[in-house]
């Protein structure tokens, strides 16, 4: 493992690719998963919300053996993926993907219902009196005003998925330069006793993540008040 | 008495059946174990864990906390061997019959330790590196975290073979079958040493001591470890 | 009963009555409606019986009677218990046929008392917010003549990009004004939306409402507890008490 | 280690003690923090917030390391506790609510600044025109309107912390009855192949973490409307 | 400056000036604000220059004029960029000085044009949240006598445990002026306190305020659009246009 600069641009992009096309996936799934919460009433709700905050509560390393059964060529997913498709998921970068976005899906899932419930319902049904769609409700009033905590969760989300190892290195191994990320290198390194490999990919790791959060920071619209 | 005792993670079955018996011939006292992988434990240790007993999984940690001066040198014992295997899931037809074989296309991927951080990935490379087949085999390793996740690869047929311990083979009988005990260049022999902070001395010193008798070394053997050669 | 028959498309000729009307002389305003509120042991119960043939209504009564809750259940922000809406012959809601126009088909200009301004919106944006279709909102600097139009009627030139926190009670109302009458509504339903307003821009304001009255015949219904809004701008005055209709009349009052 | 109930016992009382008391911490800490960020202006403001989201993008096995380095009986703060008195952190309980504590930290943090930004600072100068000084507005205002947000980083932030073992195995072993989590039983059992044990024990914490969760939403207010 | 002399004690004779005075007859209201509000390239500039013996003061003008950020420059909810703010000689804010009472100190009611009521509190909490001391609030069924007397006095009781999402908009503005009046305070700045009413309810609350200041002599300074208002509550009328006063009449109008 190199401590040069150029050792730690290789996982570095292969971190952003993961960290980002995993947040991407939040963003979507986070949000649906987190307004479905938040405005439907179904029985059983509280519970599904505390079922959705469990890939939270479980060491990443059992979810990633959890998952390993799941996506793996003899799990159910798997298998049907690699049967139909002749797509083999594990040890893959997406492999990768899928154990970042789970790992980190409950952060977004959580910031987003609350978000969306305390976005004035008023507000709502005026843009639906002015002839909007549910849709354009939601994108044009709705989005915009829980957009704030939404992106709290969403940069938290990121941040995990650029530190999270555990279940990544389970499902997507480590194989250098194809699924290594900068989260397991480090941690490759402090077990190794390599102190200022690892010092210097946690310097890596940090200054990325900060500059990315620096750069999101500019996402947030001005302050938005509640009220009209 | 509390006595910590810091083991490597490989030794967890089994020093969990050795203590019943340490306790019941040292009336009082009580042992306390702390697992994680020998790195792990090594840098506690360096950093001011009150362990009394320190058995690592291979001999460069134990070297390193020596050089250190945080074991007793003097004390240090070699307690058990293990031996390297290679490994296939069960399902598997036509396991490789020599190293060699894993060069053929048969095997895309074989699961590793990693060399930087895993003793059992080290001892592989050395192996390979000594056999001339590394720079075949280094494409399709499956780097592994620690020797159990390289276990669950092979277990759940996701790769073609995989380097583990013998005693963990043992773990998972009818998952995987040994294809070949594979002889290493240096022994694999698991050192334990009493701490040089150590408020007990004499009783750390008993126990490593201890684990060298016949009834100790009965069990370790039950577990699929082999005498210290 | 048909549903697409129900939803004519805009015509152009705005007084002529909607395709499927139901006499041959609808009344402008048909409204039944119970709606029981609860809280606690409390309870508030709306039970409003009204047809009406003038174009132009104000809704008066006590605070608390029950106006803006039917302002609510005719544009279709809460669902009567019970009860049917027709405006000009044009049916929104018909419990009884189990039939209820979503809030964004009725067509409706509704002035809210708190204004409901979009917060993070100018007051241009909040405007022209019902002329862009799709899911994007106006631009900060998009312009529509009809947006202009009452930008300059109102006088918020100053202020169109100021966002509501940023303004003041009057220009918030007058802005929340604005951005009904700018989708050319089939009817407006107005709450209170003079009240923030000094004399003079109230008589402006007024003037420029029957002005747009005279132009395209859009039936009104307006909350007020100004005599004067409702002798200038209303054919019919009906009272509204502890959720009831006390007063009626026939003609002008 | 039993897989009988009561094996279970002793590490689900720790892992609940070390997550509650790792929660209550961040209570404290994380709201401060986000208050800080979310009222007072001054220079360095996105850094320090981007800098404070750090321990979650560190891979836990490094932060732990990091923590070994500062709080063992060599590092700065645990040196200085052990001469002056007498305390050893490392290996002990309190040493695990501290690696929880800390890399649960950012999710109450952003929860709360993000919170706190959607108060309509109006409603606060309504309470100081009627005479309370600004620890009462907080505690009676503010805090009550931005208590959902809040709520919900603090369900994300015992979850993590019923879930954490890479950061507390490091500065806190693994002792069992000491200092054995119910998250590092898991990964022990896991590592030492005892599927049926790790599969049980990890039942047990997500069903401790589901009545957590479940009992703490009782303590949400009833949807609060931002407008008055 | 001596801050301690600024602040006196409450005094039981409230109509007696407090400790440290200007003069022998201080004035009631003796503003000097100027404040610069700017947004992207327009600016709004307030600049009221005002001593008015009257105690009763009637804040009129456009839509905009600024009477909205004089009261909260007033009741230290802004800051002036330069200024002073006097009531019957009790000197807030002074900017010359560097003195600046913050709001909390300034024992004025307020009674904001939107209300402010707090949405995590009932009708009743709202209305005794100043009684209660201390890092609570009160309970929802905490009673206090002054809290009863202005729920009787403005017909609150069918609503005291409805949050504020719960009631009318006339409920509400009743709900902000019977909290502020609740603290007993040194002033009164009313936003608009009747707009949301009907004309018998405004005319029961003119009456009780106009008993309020029969019993305890509490200067106003009260911001309308309504003429009636202003003649019956008011002893000056103070016009307000373009963020400066253009009349100032001594004596009533
Ligand atoms: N969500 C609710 N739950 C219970 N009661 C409610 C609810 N919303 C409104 N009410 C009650 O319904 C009644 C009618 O309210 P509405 O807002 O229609 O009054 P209004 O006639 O518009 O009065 P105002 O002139 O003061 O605006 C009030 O007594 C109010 O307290
Ligand atoms: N934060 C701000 N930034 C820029 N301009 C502002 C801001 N707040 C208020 N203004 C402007 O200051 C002016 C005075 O506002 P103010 O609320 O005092 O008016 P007002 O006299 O109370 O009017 P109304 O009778 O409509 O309530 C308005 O033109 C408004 O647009
Ligand atoms: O027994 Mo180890 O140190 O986990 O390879
Ligand atoms: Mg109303
Ligand atoms: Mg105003």
């Amino acid at each position: 493992m190199g401590s040069s600069f150029s050792g730690a641009l290789v996982p570095l992009l292969l971190t952003l690719k993961v960290a980002g096309w995993a947040t991407a996936i939040n963003l979507v799934l986070g949000i649906g998963a987190g307004l479905l919460l938040a405005r439907a009433r179904f029985p059983g709700r509280d519970l599904l919300d505390a079922a959705l905050t469990l890939p939270m509560v479980m060491p990443p390393t059992v979810l990633g053996y959890y998952l390993l059964v799941l996506i793996g060529t003899q799990g159910p997913l798997g298998g049907w993926l690699l049967q139909h498709f002749g797509i083999r998921l594990i040890f893959s970068w997406q492999a990768a993907v899928i154990a970042a976005a789970v790992v980190s899906f409950p952060l977004v899932f959580k910031a987003a219902r609350a978000a969306f419930e305390t976005v004035d319902p008023q507000l709502e049904d005026a843009a639906r009196s002015l002839g909007l769609g549910e849709a354009a409700v939601f994108f044009r009033v709705t989005l915009p005003l829980a957009w704030r905590g939404i992106l709290a969760g969403l940069l938290l989300a990121f941040a995990r998925a650029l530190g999270e190892f555990g279940a990544t290195l389970m499902v997507a191994g480590s194989i250098p330069g194809k699924t290594q990320t900068l989260s397991i290198a480090v941690y490759e390194a402090v077990q190794a006793g390599q102190d200022d490999v690892a010092n210097f990919l946690v310097g890596v790791t940090s200054l990325t993540c900060i500059a990315v959060l620096l750069a999101a920071g500019r996402l947030a619209p001005g302050r938005v008040l509640a009220r009209g | 008495a509390e006595l910590t005792v810091s083991a490597a993670a490989s030794l967890n079955n089994a020093f969990q059946e050795l203590a019943p018996a340490f306790e019941a011939a040292h009336p009082g006292t009580k042992l306390q174990y702390n697992f994680a992988a020998s790195g792990a434990l090594l840098q506690q240790i360096a950093k001011g864990a009150p362990v009394d007993v320190f058995v690592s999984a291979d001999q460069a940690t134990m070297d390193q906390a020596q050089a250190q001066g945080l074991v007793k040198r003097e004390q240090r014992r070699n307690v058990m061997s293990n031996s390297l295997v290679l490994i296939v899931p069960a399902a598997s037809t036509q396991p490789p019959r020599s190293l060699g074989d894993l060069a053929q296309p048969a095997y895309q991927r074989v699961a590793i330790g990693l060399p930087a951080s895993v003793p059992v990935g080290r001892y592989t490379q050395q192996v390979l590196q000594a056999a001339g087949l590394w720079t075949a085999i280094e494409p399709r390793m499956i780097g592994a975290n620690n020797v159990r996740q390289a276990l669950d690869y092979v277990a759940r047929g996701e790769v073609d073979a995989g380097f583990v311990y013998a005693t963990d083979a043992a773990l998972v009988p009818g998952k995987v079958k040994v294809a070949l005990t594979v002889p290493t260049t240096e022994p694999i022999l698991y050192p334990a040493a009493p701490m040089a902070g150590s408020a007990q001395p004499e009783l750390a010193q008993r126990f490593v001591q201890w684990l060298l008798s016949p009834p100790a070394q009965a069990v370790l053997a039950r577990h699929g470890f082999g005498q210290p050669r | 009963m048909d549903d697409t028959a129900l939803r004519p498309g805009r015509s152009a000729t705005r007084p002529a009555p909607p395709a499927a009307t139901e006499a041959a002389r609808p009344p402008t305003w048909a409204l039944r409606l119970q709606r029981r509120l609860r809280h606690g042991d409390q309870t508030f119960t709306l039970d409003v019986d009204l047809t009406l043939a003038q174009p132009h209504m104000a809704l008066v009564g006590p605070s608390g009677a029950g106006k803006t809750q039917t302002l609510k259940l005719i544009a279709g922000m809460a669902r009567p218990d019970a009860g049917r809406v027709a405006i000009a012959g044009r049916v929104l809601h018909d419990s009884a046929a189990g039939f209820s126009l979503p809030a964004r088909q009725r067509r409706l200009g509704y002035v809210f008392q708190d204004y409901a301004l979009f917060p993070h919106l100018t007051v241009r944006q909040n405007i022209g917010f019902a002329l862009r279709r799709g899911w994007l909102n106006p631009g900060r600097s998009a312009d529509a003549p009809q947006v202009e139009r009452w930008v300059k009627a109102f006088h918020l030139q100053a202020i169109v990009d100021h966002y509501p926190h940023q303004i003041s009670g009057g220009q918030r109302q007058r802005t929340a004004l604005a951005r009904a009458l700018v989708t050319e509504p089939d009817a407006l339903l107005l709450d209170e939306p003079f009240a923030a307003l000094d004399r003079p821009l109230r008589q402006a304001l007024r003037r420029e409402l029957l002005d747009l009255r005279a132009e395209v015949a859009v039936p009104t219904l307006l909350i007020t507890h100004d005599d004067e809004d409702a002798e200038l701008l209303a054919d019919a005055v009906v009272q509204l008490q502890a959720g009831r209709v006390v007063s009626a009349p026939e003609g002008v009052r």
